[in-house]
Parts: structure tokens; C-alpha cells; sequence
């Protein structure tokens, strides 16, 4: 029986000691009428040989791509040292740190990421994490209107990632909250603030934005502020190593101006791409924004004896005290994700964090150089960029992107389907996981698929 | 000691920054970071030094056990991380096409259609992030259906009052409100009480089975007559599902949704707090309106199905597709179990709860609910104990670690006093069991002749008792030197 | 600087310290016409990042293969806690426990090992492990000839491994002791034993044998003793758990017979075949001759307390201590190794073990005869087999394995160079790991190749 | 507890369990276990607490500064152990065809060229499994070419006295006698002694160079021209190479042959003992008698070498080709450090053996050899103290285990008295070794004041100080249950 240690010994002492003949008798209190038959869709179990042979299969299947899709989830290097302690038994296999004096490793863990996330971002608290990028997002627009003592409405940029703009809305449409689209400037890319907003809770400023379009984040900050709501910065963690810190935002960031909160995407911090997940949103504010902050928190304190210790605090705000007052229904971070965080920012550190953001930088303007250089393929918009850049071509992208693939490069993403007012258009991403021969090939490649010439077919695998 | 004592100024790990240098001049300086952020400045040995040490300081399945009541902390198959961690699996984009990720979607969708068989479910969505997420997506479909038939006067969600603090918190940010009905003292809910909450304005009932009192829900019926009666439709929490896999189905209970917590029955790791999953399953009227994307089989072409495909859906969980490695390994967990394992499970969850059970009975601790089975879990009560000794359950879990076990939950479900909530999980082995009766025997002892002993527990581990007083009054959420 | 954590601060504070004015001063006894200049041939530095992309291509280029090979490696199924445990920083960077209070894990592992295998051999006492069954062999024979008073020769079957036979020559050699090479029967494959050995130290006893077949083993036994020697066991340790154990060798066995010696090739309990190694070598003995035995022992004592726990032992008769009179040079086990070997031992168990034999052994079964059952393909041997078969080919060994080999299938190890009396021989082996569908396979493509069917030519690439 | 107490019959992992059933009905019935072996019959999650437990009962680098002198325990970067372990680098059989390894091959071959480089020999063969094996294999090629010249009288070997014990072992092994010369009051070979030793009969000379005194011989070229003149050869043991890395190579100081522990200088894990890899290089003459395999390039095509390649060849140390996953560790390595980083090594470690050496100098510690340089490690001797307090210095190693230091060599090498020798190695930063030089003050004070105090330990510790003199001469090296 897998995972299951009982002899049939102990299933009889057992049964004895309970006082019950059979395993089936402990559930007599099941209406019978309602058991379960032989289940049907689950095949027999099999030896982990055969499921490790399976899975192995599957993933040579799957196989490795040259790509340069970004959107919101990058394909950085993951140091090796990372994920074999993250899944070392006593990070992966614990449980919420309920029992603090059992839990000092988690929980100290959990206080330096929030240190370091304070950090980067340039606030004062930062929560243990949230679930993604666009359910953090979500949250600070519910954070946003708490916060806000009469407006329930929330500026939403087109140019946030469409996904995580559905997420907000699946999130927050139930609580008649409005989410009001801002427009882009078809020749920059920008966001274009409404002369006329009406009353609104909070703006969500996306640096950079969806296109990697670099926004005026200080003169929406100020803007924002003017105007009586909360600034909601979205940010890339790797970015904010080279890019100005949200609580920096801002004329008045001196003055406690700058963004009020600050969310993001955690996964370039050291989480595999891995079709989706898991990963991590993070979420930091200032400090007045605390108890309206969702999700677990870590405070330092002292023990009996006066040392220091780390414990899950501000529980008041949560659901399994408050209920249906509480904050808001999470009750997990995304622990082991911010295990594997939590060293990736310090292997990195200041100066690893700069490369990373500076080398991947350089590598999207070689590419995006190279590429704009072949006939039928133009830059989108005439601001600078950082680290990702929107393309149109003369051709529909969605074939260009699979005679690509039929190279091995998975050459970006197709969001012609999101702006159509972009024609065909693609969105791509260079990383410091790239070489300049990845970059030439992938030129190459382009340039032959756009000027219609044919390679003779290689065999049906990639190379 | 904390990362950060360990940074010194231009102290880097060297081997994990690119060897390439990048520009930035393009970029306009005001916009430029001014001061780089104060992350640590150490060495790769300080970072695995540091880090391998913290990780020692935490109790874990792999180390101890864990009978955390309500939780499901069973052992945690190491297959499961090692193959969902393969790296071609690891390397793929989520917005790679389809056609690049065959091999994952096959396991996807396989896994999906298992979770519809062990729940009896419809359909089955597996975007949902965490046990929590997943109610948020069930009360939201229950939302979606009653507003696409044009019954929007049902705004009421009734909860018993031993629920998880999840479910009210999630029907209100469905914009519901809650009513909260009350258990009989046998622990089930009360009929009488439900009868008289049900109505026009009743969107539908949050029901765990078996409930967090650890026992299984017998009128279970009846609840579902009364409620669907009423038109309103019955939500499952699936936090106790390990408690009943293969034994008995939800969808054959009747409920129209449900919730799993994958990182409980399924086995996926706890990991210090998430990242769980909590898909959640459908009876044949939500379909519709899953949230998406789930995963669909076209004549053995696997693919995520869009907006395209299920315009009604209540929308998107996440920007991609949940946690798809912790779905990953409760696909593996699924394969290793089989059908056979799945039956399983129940039966010796149970069969370890009601030994252990017994066992504390016969050792003299009070049981809340004495004359009910256990179901995968039960609850053991310390009043008594404490009026005489003072001694808290709080002291009493302290004093549990010292002996090298975790604690049991402690003051959940809130209508027990000095509760202790056990579960066992299936894995543990019944000499384990005999070690957790030895050790509450002997602090029950040290109890009635020492009580400032155990009140003043634990003594064994990195810290002794924190002060959570202290840690919310004065607020320490982040670390700064003092210059 | 690569895993140097030192500033520029750190240094000249270091130097300041030792009253050095730069590094290269601490150098200053090293004559300075013998300093190197810049290296050659070590190319420059690369981040991780990049070596993990290098190794990654070059794993890829190696690929996986449908294997028929053993010959004293076997590819098993390992579990997967193993190797995540064994890799664990305490385990993996932890130095030979010369002090014992600080490696309590290490040590008792050890003494756990070495209780495992004194149970699958039948003997009395283990050391800590050597580096491989050759070596161990060789070893053995070193051990027999110190505890054996007059002869200074050792009897080994030409049915040893051939590549043992030469790596117990290499380390014999130079110390006076003659090697004896005993023939085989070329019907059963069986040892012959000579009529007139004259004087031997040691009869070494290969079961299996090199060409899978069983030997007589209580015979083999019952002979060394009566002749005055020691009884060699050469033992794959997998198919202890069904074949009879050594120390229950011969018919005096419940009067202290059976083998003196038992050694071999730990691969099998968890090492991955990995090219070669690492792997390790295991050596049991009777409890007369633990004085003799070479390597590492761990001891049960006790602590101040009384408490009970684990440290090194029996070290007087090593080199550092005796130095030139030491029983070996060796002074180290392939410890982790063994951390995974115990482990595998604990989670198959008899059962499990047995049942990894058996089934290993229904399969080369199996594959026998259905490539018997081809024409041109015969046994080379009448006698019982375990786990591996040697086949005779109509063709040449080389050419039919590289056909199958086309066809992503490693179809056994040539053994004619070794044994050119057997003709076109291949030694051929199932595990666990195979599929009935994997022999179909097998035996398709061997009857197709040996038909001289052609069939179309597929990509380059394996399928 | 042992993982036999956990034991029961019947009890099984059953996932690792094959599914199939086999038989052994073809077997003889005299040949088949009468018994089942008594392994542990135990769940996996049995396995996985239990040797999780055990682990941490253990010092390592990834949790301990670990100052073992002449064990270089330096950081093992994690990128070594999951390259090496790459899936198909793992499920390639020893015996494939090259063809299917030109990846696996390429790299040792690239491996082989490094190590001639930064040794300066012409030949270089990765076979040994050890530092011990590589001892051996070299001396064997010393007599395999003394031997194929005729020159058989040369049947002596000479060794320093403060040569590893491994040193004349190994000589011993390859039927030597071995002949001990002295060291003078300077640590450096006393070359009056030398000179006596040599003449016809000396086969060779072996020589740890910067010795285990922790010095460089400065003599060296007085030392290679003696041996030479006389006919002998001169053997490099390379366990102290990370010393001089990238300064100084022993080719270009006349050595014949050396070996080197991949295990120290390049950082391959040391495993709680092993494995180890002893590569052995080669001066031209010695080129013909390597042992095999070892790995050639025919116009960017990898083969192994066979006995047709090296007739002359000494044979074969292992049955595949050494500890091939250890290499691919040690390659990865040597990758990451490149030609920068290798001549970086002996830069740092030599710094910070000579930065600790005078910073415990400065406390009040006395060095065995206060005139000298430190080279990657030095000696303090404690003699003083003994003579004073009684504390020797196996004493003061245990109470540094307290203070979370793993103890540095005691009592080797032997000709010091009450030595601790001290190699902190490269990757270890400057507030760590501030961190040991504290211990040792608080320790040398305790010492002064409370004798008992550090006789006594460690206290910290799973266990207390064990009797070795009890392990010795009551055996117990196998579990018995007593029944």
C-alpha cells in the first residue's frame, strides 16, 4: 500500500484497541446509499519506476525552447543552490508557522524577504506574499478602496497586462467596485491620464507597462495624490534594481509622498516558469496602510527569555479570527516560492539584481535593433523601453511566430488579439540567459521567414 | 543572525551574475534608480550556510510528526517533487503555445479528470491558487448562476458556525452576506435552525463533511433537501475531503460545488504555508461557469481553453495557469496511488483517528464529542485540565514540542473550549501513533504535579514561548539596522 | 570573484593584520623562478548560467538509451528520496567523521550499513565500504594472502569479470602474489577446479558469475577449505536477496564454514550508473579476520553519559597510525555513496529487494528466449542464469549491436575480445526497469537485423 | 534510535516496489536463500524521518566553519552536484559505446587538459578513486619504469617524517621499503639527511609540497636535483595543491609524477568520507605507464583508452573508469573558476591562513613554526597549555564543536606536540575566521580558569565525549537486537 506503513498486524490491534471489527464499521455513520463504487477514471496505481519512466517522457516531449517571450513571466537563471535547499524536507514539508517556536526558519526567512522587498520597493511593510502578480494586483485595488472612505472606483491602464486586468475584474466585480480603463498614446505608448477622472480610490501605474514602455511614474504619482486617491505601483522586482523605487515616485517622495502600494509579480526572483506557476505576488505599502494590508505577516519579538524570535502577527485582521470582517479570505502565502526568493535576492544582491536588469536590458535592444532592421518589422511605440518591446510586422503574426518555431525559438508573444488597434503586433522579451548568437540566430531566422524564402525542410525535429 | 549580518559592502556571488555587461544610457535618468536597494552583499557560502541552518530550525513531516488537525500533514511523496521538477517541464513558458507543452497538458487534463471522479463532480477548474482561492471561485459560481437566472435577491450564504473562517470571508467578498447557524451538542449542525434560514434570499449553504468538530455530517440528506428546496445551492469544502476519499463522493451527496485543497488530500507540500491548489469541482448546472482556463482534449490535442470557450465563466484566478507545478505533483501522487491507493486513503486516515481515539480515551482525556466516530480527525478537550491545573491547551501544544511532536491545532473549532483538533493522516505508522499517547500522557502527568513546567514550555527548541502580545503592539515587520 | 568572499576592504584590513603589503608578499618562500605564469589551457570563467547551458547541451547530446548492458553495473530504478536526501549539505559536505560527536549521521548510517550487509551476506562484520567491487576484490586477496600463514597464491575463475581480473592484477603485482586464472566448462559456463591446485591462500567464487551463470558454490567452498584456504565470495548484492548468502556457503556452513570473505559491487543499492561512478565496493568477513580487513569501520560505544553512539574504530591498523605496517593505504570510503545505499536497503527490504531480483530475472528470462527463438541467435551456456544471459551470434557482435544501437537500443556488451573462444558472444541483461514492450522491441529489431532486413533509413536522430 | 527499531515484518515502501511478478522457479533449489536477509521493513516515510534526523546530527561546510588542516573543506558549489546529476548524464552505462558519450567524454577530456596545466605534467589519467589510490598508482609507475629499464635494485622509497601516513602505505603496496629522513627545527627537509639517504637504491622520493607542516620547501630545487642525481624519482603528493594553485606547479619543480585530490583542490564533496577522486599526473618519461582508462581526443572524436592504447600501461585501478560522477563535479568546477579563479585559490587561501595565524599569534597562541609563512594552513601548538592546565588539545577541539566550530587536525602531524592544524581555506570570510579566533580566546581562557569545563566536552552536541578505547576492544560493529 503506498505511503500507507500499516501491517495487516497492526490493522487488527488496531481495530482491537478501537473496538470495531472492520475498517469499514468506523464509517457507519455515512449513509450507505451514498458510498462510493470502484472509482472509474482513476487508472491502477503504479510503482514510481513507471510513473518516473512516464513523466520523463512526457518532459523530453515538452523539451527546451530558445525563447524570448516575456510578459509578465521571465526566464531567468535560477542559481543551483536555491531550489535544492528551498526542497530541502524541513522548508517543503512544513506547515504555516502556527507554532512559531517550531517554525523559526520559515518565520525568519519570511521576515528577511519582507526586509528585502521593503527594499527594493522602497516602502515601508511588506506582507509574506500572495498568491500571483495578478491576484496581488486585485488585492490592492480591494486594499485601495478600504483604504479610501467614499470613492469605490479604481484607474485601470490599458497598458496592464490584459490578464491580470481580468483577474482584478473577477476579483472585485462582486463588491461593486468600478475599474475604469485608461487609454494609451498610440504613438509612445504611455498612459494618458483623463483630464476629467471624477472621484476615484487609486491608480494602478505599471513600470514598465505591458509593452515595456517606460512610464511617467512621477508626474501619475503626483497626479494621483492631487487628486485624493492612492498611487498602486505594479512593478518587475528585477527592475527595480536599475529603476526608481515606487516609494520614491513622485515630486513629494520625500515629503511621505511616492506610491502608497507597490505589487508585483515575484517570479523573476528565482521561480522557474514552469507553465504557470507556482509563483508569487508581492504586495508592500506604507506604513499607515498596514492593518488594511491582506495576507500573512512575520513580526520580530522577544522570548521568555528575552531573545529575539519571530512570529505571524497583525492576526487580528485575518480570517480564522475576524471572519467575515476580516481583511480578506487568504490564509496561505506562497512559503516555499519565497523560500527560493528570499535566497535568489541574496545570492543576486544589489549588484547581481543591476546585471541581471541591465544585461537582459541590452539584450532586448540588440535584438529589437537587429529585427527592426529587417524590412517589415517596426518598433511600436517611440519611448524608451526597458527589457521587453512590442513589434509590428508586415506579416500575421501568429505564422510567423510558428515558422519560428519550427527553428526551436519561440520568438514572443502574439498580442494582436488584445490591441488589435497594433496590427501585428508581438511582444518580446530578451533575458541575460541570452547569447548573441541566440540573438542572430533568432534574426536570421526572422528575416528569412519575412522575405518568403524557404529553407529546405530539416528533419521533423527541432534543432 | 540574521542575511544581513552577514553583508559587507562589494562582498558578491560572483558565479550567479552574468558575465556580460549591459547598458543603460538609453534609459531617461529620472526614471533611474538613485540609490541601489540594501539587499544583502554575501558570499554563496554565506547564503547556503545560512539558509541550510534556518531550514534546521523548523519542524516538518520529513521530521516529526504532525498531527495538525484539519491540515492533513501526510508525507509528502518525494517522486512528486523530483518529476514535477524535470527540467524541461521547468523551462516552459506559461504562454508557450499548446503545442509545446503536450506532455504537461496531457497531465493536466489527466488529473482533472481524475479529481471529477474521486469528488463526482461534473467538471472540474483547476485555477484556483490556495484552498481559500478555490472557495472564492465556488461562492462566485454560485453568484454567476443565480445572476445569469435572474435571481439576484439571493444574497444571503449560510455558514455553521464551526466552519474555517475562509468560507465567511469568502462569501463576502462575493458581496454576500453571511448567516451563521448554529451545531446540536452531538456536533452535526442543527436541521431546525437550517430550516428557519433558508429562503428566497438564500444563495446557498458552506458545508465541511465531515465538519471541523471531526465528524461526518449524518443528515447530510436532509440538508441537501432543505437547501435545495430553497433554491439555493450546496458548497463543499474540501478541507476535509482526505477524510472521505473513495469512501464517499460530494456530487453523490448532492453538492453543486466544491472545493479541494490539493496540498491536503493530494498530498502536495505544505511548504512552510503554501504554494497550495485549490481546484474546484462542479455539478452539471455551473459548468459554464468555471473559471478558466482549464484544460480540454481534442481528439488527443491537449489545450487551455480561453474566454472563447466558456464565455459565462466567472473570469480568471490567475495571470496563468494556478500553481501548475503543485498540480503537477498531485498528478504524479494520483498516478502513484491509483485507484486502489485512492479507496485507501479514507479508510486508514480514519483508522489511525479512531485508534488514537481510543487510545486517549481510555488515557483519560475528555473527548468533545465522546459518543461520535471519528472521522479522519476528532477533537480532545483540556478544560477540565485546565480548571484544575491551569494548564492551557496552548501550554499543553508547547509542551508537545519539547517531546518532539508538533502540536495538534489548538483552539479550532472556537466552540470547544481548551481544544485539541488531532489528525493523524494515513502515512503514520502506529508505533508513532503509541509515541504521541505516551508523550500526552506524560505531560497530562506533569500537568497535575508540576503545571509551571508545561506552562512554561518549550524549553528544547531555538526559541522559548513568544511574546505575539509584543509582536503586534510593536510592530518589527522589517529589519533596520541601528546606525 | 567565484566563492572568494573577500572585499577590497577585507583584504587590505587582512594584510594590515599579517603586516604583509600585498598577497603575492605571502608567497615570498616560493623561489621565484619556479612561479607560474598565466595558465594555458584552462579556458576563462564562466558564470553558472552559462556552464549549466554547456552541461545542459552536452546531456542532451548524450541522450537516454534503451540499455540491455550490465556486466556488473545495472540500471535499476532509485528511488527518488534517495539522492534528494543523500545530497543534503549535512550528508554531501561533510568530511570523514574524525570527530565523532559531530558526525553522529554519518557514523550511524555507517554502523546501519554495515549491519545491512553482514545480514545480505550472511556474515559477521562489514567495513565501512572501498571504492568499488573491483577494488574490493582485490582487496580481498590482499586480506587472504596477510591472513593466510604460507601461500602467497590466489585462485581466480576466468569467469571473474575480466576488468576485475586486471585491476586485482594492477594491485597485486608488485607484492609477490601470483594469480591463478582456474578455466571454464564451455558447455555449462561453470568453473572447473584443477585437480592439483597446489598451495593457495584463496579461491575467489563469482556468483553469478561474469557470464551469468550460477556456479556451484557450496562445492567451490567446501574445496578452498578443505585445502587449507580462504573462500572468496564475489556477490552482486541485489541478487542476495533470493541466492543463497555466502556466509551459508558450503555444507559446514552451521559449523563457522560458508565464505570467509565476501565482496563486490554496491552499485546496484541505489548509484546511479552515471558513466562509471562514483560507486562503491562492499567487503564482508567472519569475525577471525576483522584485524585483517582494510578500510573504515564504525564501533558502537558509549559517551560520558552512558549514552549509546557511534565512532570510528579499529584504527591502529590504519595508515595513520601505522604507516608503512598499515593492513592498506586506503583511507576513505565512498561514504556517500553508502549514505544512498542504506537508504535504498531500507526502503526496498527483503521484500522489495527480492522482488527487484525476481523480476529482474523473469525479464532476461523472458528476452533469452525470445531472441533464442530467432535464428542465428543461440545460449552459449546449458547451465542456470541469473539476471544475465550470454548469447551467441551468427554475425559479428559488433555490427548487430551498432544496427540495434541505430535503433536507440544498447543490445548487450560484446564479449568476444574478452572470450574468443565463444565466437560472436554478447552478454545480455534485464532489469526491473525494462517493459515487456522494451523486449518486443528488442526482439523485432534483433530478428529484422539478423534477417538483414532493411528498413527505411529515419531521421539521424534515435526514435 | 536505529532504522531497525523502526522496523516491521511485513512493512514495506510499497511505491518502490516493482509491479510485476517474477520467478525464480527456474532456479537450483540448493542455490536460493534459505533466509530472507534482515533489512529494516519499514515505510518511506520511515526512511525519509529518519535519515533526515540523522542528518542534521551532523558539522558540514553548508552549516560549519570547518578549519580540518589538510582536508581543505572548502565550499562546494550546489551548480556541481546538480550538473553532474543531470538525467542522462546518470542513465549512461559505463560500458556504452563512446559514440553514445561524446558529452559525458568531452568533458573529462577538457578536464584531463586542465589538470595538466595547472600541474605542468604531460600526461594526466583521472583512474583513482582517491588520494590513496592516485599515491599508489603513481609509486607503481616509478616502479614500472624503473623496471622497464632494468634498473630492478631500486627498492626503496624514501618518505619525511611528516609525510600522511598514506605516504609509505602506499610504497608498501607496491613492494617497497620505505626509508623515513627527518625534518629540521624550520619545518623544512633536513637535506644533510637526504643526501645520506640516497644512492642506487632509491627508487624515489615522495614529497608534500607545501609539506604538512604547513611550509613550503624552499629547497626544493636542492631536493629535485639530489633525487635525480641519484636516479631516483620524485612523487608529488598533491594533498595540499590547493596551497599553490595557480603560483607555482609541480611540474615546473622537477616533479615525475604527482597526484592530486579532486576532493580538496577542486572542491568535490568529501560525502562524510568519500568518494574522492586521486587523478595522477605524469613528466613525458612516465607517459607510457599510466593507468587506464583515460581519455583521448582523435580529431574531436572522445574515446576511452584501452590496453592496445598503453601497453605499458600499469593496469586498471577500478572497474570503469574511476569516479566518473566526481570528475563531472570537479569539471563543472573548474569551468566556474577558470583560469582567473584558479590562480586565485592559493592567493586567498594563503591569505587567510596567514591573516588567522596572525591574528591567534597576536592572542597569545603559539605557532610550531613562528618564523615561517603559513601556506594554506599552519600549526598551533598547545603544549604550553597542557603542561599548565591539563587541557590537551583534543580537549580544546571538543569545546570548539560547542561553539559551533568544527575542530581543526589534532595531532597530526605527529612530530608537533598537542597540535591543531589549522586550514581555513578560501571560501571562508574574514568575519568568520574573527568568529574562530574569539572561540579560541574564550576557549584558551576557560582553559586558564576552568580546566574541568573543557575537558568535559562538548555539552551541545547529540552525544557526549565517546569511549573509544570501549569501541576498540568491545566490538560492536553490527546490530544485534538482543532477543
Amino acid at each position: 500500500m503506498p505511503f500507507i506503513p500499516h501491517t495487516e498486524e497492526d490493522v487488527s490491534a488496531m481495530l482491537g484497541a478501537i473496538g470495531a471489527a472492520s475498517i469499514e464499521e468506523l464509517f457507519d455513520e455515512i449513509p450507505p446509499a451514498l458510498k462510493t463504487g470502484k472509482l472509474k477514471d482513476v487508472p491502477d496505481g503504479l510503482p514510481e519506476m513507471a510513473v518516473a519512466r512516464l513523466m520523463q517522457e512526457r518532459a523530453s516531449a515538452d523539451g527546451f525552447w530558445s525563447s524570448f517571450i516575456g510578459a509578465g513571466v521571465y526566464e531567468h537563471h535560477i542559481p543551483a543552490a536555491i531550489w535544492q535547499i528551498t526542497t530541502r524536507g524541513e522548508f517543503y514539508s512544513a506547515y504555516t508557522p502556527y507554532q512559531a517556536e517550531a517554525s523559526q526558519g520559515t518565520l525568519q526567512l519570511i521576515y528577511e524577504y519582507q526586509t528585502m522587498m521593503t527594499r527594493l520597493t522602497g516602502l515601508d511593510v511588506s506582507n509574506a506574499s500572495l498568491y500571483d502578480g495578478a491576484s496581488a494586483l486585485a488585492e490592492a485595488v480591494l486594499m485601495a478602496v478600504r483604504s479610501h472612505k467614499t470613492s469605490r472606483r479604481v484607474l485601470v491602464p490599458k497598458t496592464v497586462h490584459p490578464i491580470y486586468r481580468r483577474v482584478v475584474d473577477t476579483t472585485v466585480k462582486n463588491q461593486g467596485i468600478e475599474l475604469v480603463e485608461l487609454a494609451y498614446d498610440p504613438t509612445t505608448g504611455h498612459t494618458v491620464l483623463p483630464a476629467d477622472p471624477g472621484s476615484f480610490a487609486g491608480l494602478v501605474i505599471p513600470q514598465p507597462n505591458f509593452f515595456g514602455v517606460l512610464e511617467d511614474v512621477h508626474a501619475m504619482t503626483d497626479w494621483a495624490h492631487d487628486k485624493g486617491a492612492l498611487a498602486i505601483a505594479l512593478v518587475n522586482p528585477t527592475t527595480l534594481a536599475v529603476l526608481e523605487a515606487p516609494g520614491q515616485w513622485g515630486s513629494r517622495s520625500n515629503q511621505g509622498g511616492g506610491a502608497d502600494i507597490a505589487v508585483g509579480e515575484g517570479q523573476p526572483l528565482g521561480a522557474p516558469m514552469a507553465s504557470g506557476g507556482p509563483y508569487f505576488g508581492f504586495m508592500c505599502c506604507r506604513q499607515a496602510f498596514v492593518r488594511q494590508m491582506p495576507g500573512r505577516i512575520v513580526g520580530r519579538t522577544v522570548d521568555l527569555d528575552g531573545k529575539p524570535g519571530f512570529t505571524l502577527t497583525l492576526q487580528a485582521r485575518e480570517q480564522h479570527i475576524r471572519r467575515s470582517k476580516a481583511t480578506s479570505n487568504i490564509c496561505t502565502n506562497q512559503g516555499l516560492v519565497v523560500t527560493a526568493a528570499t535566497q535568489y535576492m541574496a545570492l543576486l544582491g544589489p549588484q547581481g539584481l543591476a546585471k541581471v536588469a541591465s544585461v537582459s536590458h541590452a539584450g532586448t535592444v540588440a535584438l529589437a535593433e537587429k529585427l527592426a532592421a529587417i524590412p517589415g518589422v517596426t518598433r511600436a511605440f517611440t519611448s524608451p523601453y526597458f527589457h521587453e518591446v512590442v513589434l509590428k510586422l508586415n506579416d500575421n503574426a501568429r505564422d510567423v511566430l510558428r515558422a519560428l518555431r519550427a527553428q526551436g525559438i519561440l520568438g514572443g508573444l502574439d498580442i494582436s488579439g488584445w490591441y488589435p488597434e497594433l496590427g501585428h503586433a508581438i511582444l518580446v522579451c530578451v533575458t541575460e540567459t541570452k547569447t548573441a548568437a541566440d540573438l542572430d540566430h533568432y534574426a536570421q531566422h526572422m528575416e528569412r521567414i519575412l522575405s518568403k524564402r524557404r529553407e529546405a525542410p530539416p528533419c521533423a525535429y527541432k534543432n | 543572525m540574521l542575511i544581513f549580518d552577514h553583508s559587507r559592502p562589494g562582498r558578491t556571488a560572483t558565479a550567479q551574475l552574468p558575465a556580460a555587461g549591459g547598458s543603460l544610457d538609453d534609459l531617461p535618468a529620472n526614471l533611474r534608480r538613485r540609490d541601489a536597494p540594501a539587499l544583502p552583499e554575501v558570499s554563496e557560502l554565506d547564503v547556503v550556510r545560512h539558509y541550510t541552518r534556518l531550514s534546521q530550525k523548523n519542524f516538518s513531516i520529513d521530521t516529526q510528526f504532525y498531527p495538525l488537525g484539519s491540515c492533513t500533514m501526510k508525507y509528502n511523496p518525494r517522486a512528486c517533487n523530483s518529476l514535477a521538477m524535470l527540467p524541461q517541464f521547468l523551462a516552459r513558458h506559461p504562454a508557450s503555445p499548446d503545442e509545446t507543452g503536450q506532455g504537461f497538458l496531457t497531465s493536466m487534463f489527466e488529473l482533472q479528470e481524475m479529481l471529477k471522479d474521486v469528488t463526482g463532480m461534473a467538471g472540474v477548474s483547476m485555477a484556483p491558487m490556495a484552498g481559500a482561492h478555490g472557495e472564492f471561485a465556488g461562492v462566485a459560481m454560485i453568484r454567476a448562476y443565480h445572476d445569469a437566472r435572474g435571481d439576484t435577491a439571493r444574497r444571503e450564504m449560510i455558514v455553521p458556525d464551526a466552519a474555517h473562517g475562509t468560507n465567511p470571508a469568502s462569501a463576502v467578498m462575493c458581496g454576500y452576506t453571511v448567516k451563521e447557524i448554529p451545531t446540536d451538542a452531538s456536533g452535526s449542525i442543527d436541521l431546525a435552525a437550517l430550516r428557519a434560514a433558508v429562503g428566497p434570499q438564500t444563495a446557498g449553504l458552506m458545508l465541511t463533511n465531515p465538519s471541523t468538530l471531526g465528524v461526518f455530517e449524518k443528515t447530510i440528506a436532509d440538508i441537501q433537501k432543505i437547501v435545495h428546496d430553497a433554491g439555493g445551492l450546496l458548497y463543499y469544502d474540501g478541507a476535509n475531503l482526505n477524510a472521505i476519499l473513495g469512501k464517499v463522493r460530494p456530487g453523490d451527496m448532492g453538492f453543486d460545488v466544491i472545493h479541494m485543497n490539493l496540498h491536503k488530500t493530494f498530498s502536495t507540500p505544505h511548504g512552510g504555508g503554501g504554494p497550495g491548489a485549490g481546484p474546484v469541482g462542479v455539478a452539471e448546472r455551473l459548468l459554464p461557469f468555471m473559471p478558466i482556463p482549464l484544460v480540454l482534449n481534442e481528439n488527443g490535442f491537449y489545450r487551455l481553453a480561453t474566454e472563447a470557450d466558456l464565455p459565462q465563466s466567472i473570469g480568471r484566478m490567475s495571470a496563468n495557469m494556478g500553481n501548475a507545478g503543485v498540480l503537477m505533483r498531485a498528478y504524479v501522487y494520483a498516478r502513484l496511488l491509483g485507484r486502489e491507493g485512492m479507496h485507501r486513503v479514507a479508510e486508514y486516515a480514519t483508522l489511525n483517528a479512531n485508534y488514537l481515539m481510543a487510545r486517549l480515551r481510555e488515557a483519560g482525556f475528555d473527548l468533545a464529542f465522546p459518543e461520535r466516530r471519528a472521522s479522519h480527525e476528532f477533537i480532545v478537550t483540556l478544560k477540565k485540565l485546565k480548571d484544575t491545573t491551569g494548564v492551557s491547551a496552548m501550554d499543553f501544544a508547547k509542551r508537545l514540542l519539547d517531546y518532539g511532536f508538533h502540536a495538534p491545532t489548538t483552539y479550532f473549532p472556537m466552540l470547544v473550549p481548551e481544544c485539541l483538533l488531532i489528525e493523524p493522516t494515513e502515512t503514520e505508522s502506529r508505533e508513532t501513533l503509541d509515541g504521541f499517547v505516551e508523550a500526552m500522557i506524560t505531560i497530562k502527568r506533569e500537568a497535575e504535579t508540576s503545571p509551571d513546567l508545561v506552562k512554561g514550555a518549550p524549553y528544547s527548541l531555538p526559541v522559548r514561548r513568544l511574546d505575539d502580545v509584543r509582536a503586534a503592539r510593536e510592530l518589527d515587520l522589517a529589519y533596520k539596522p541601528t546606525a
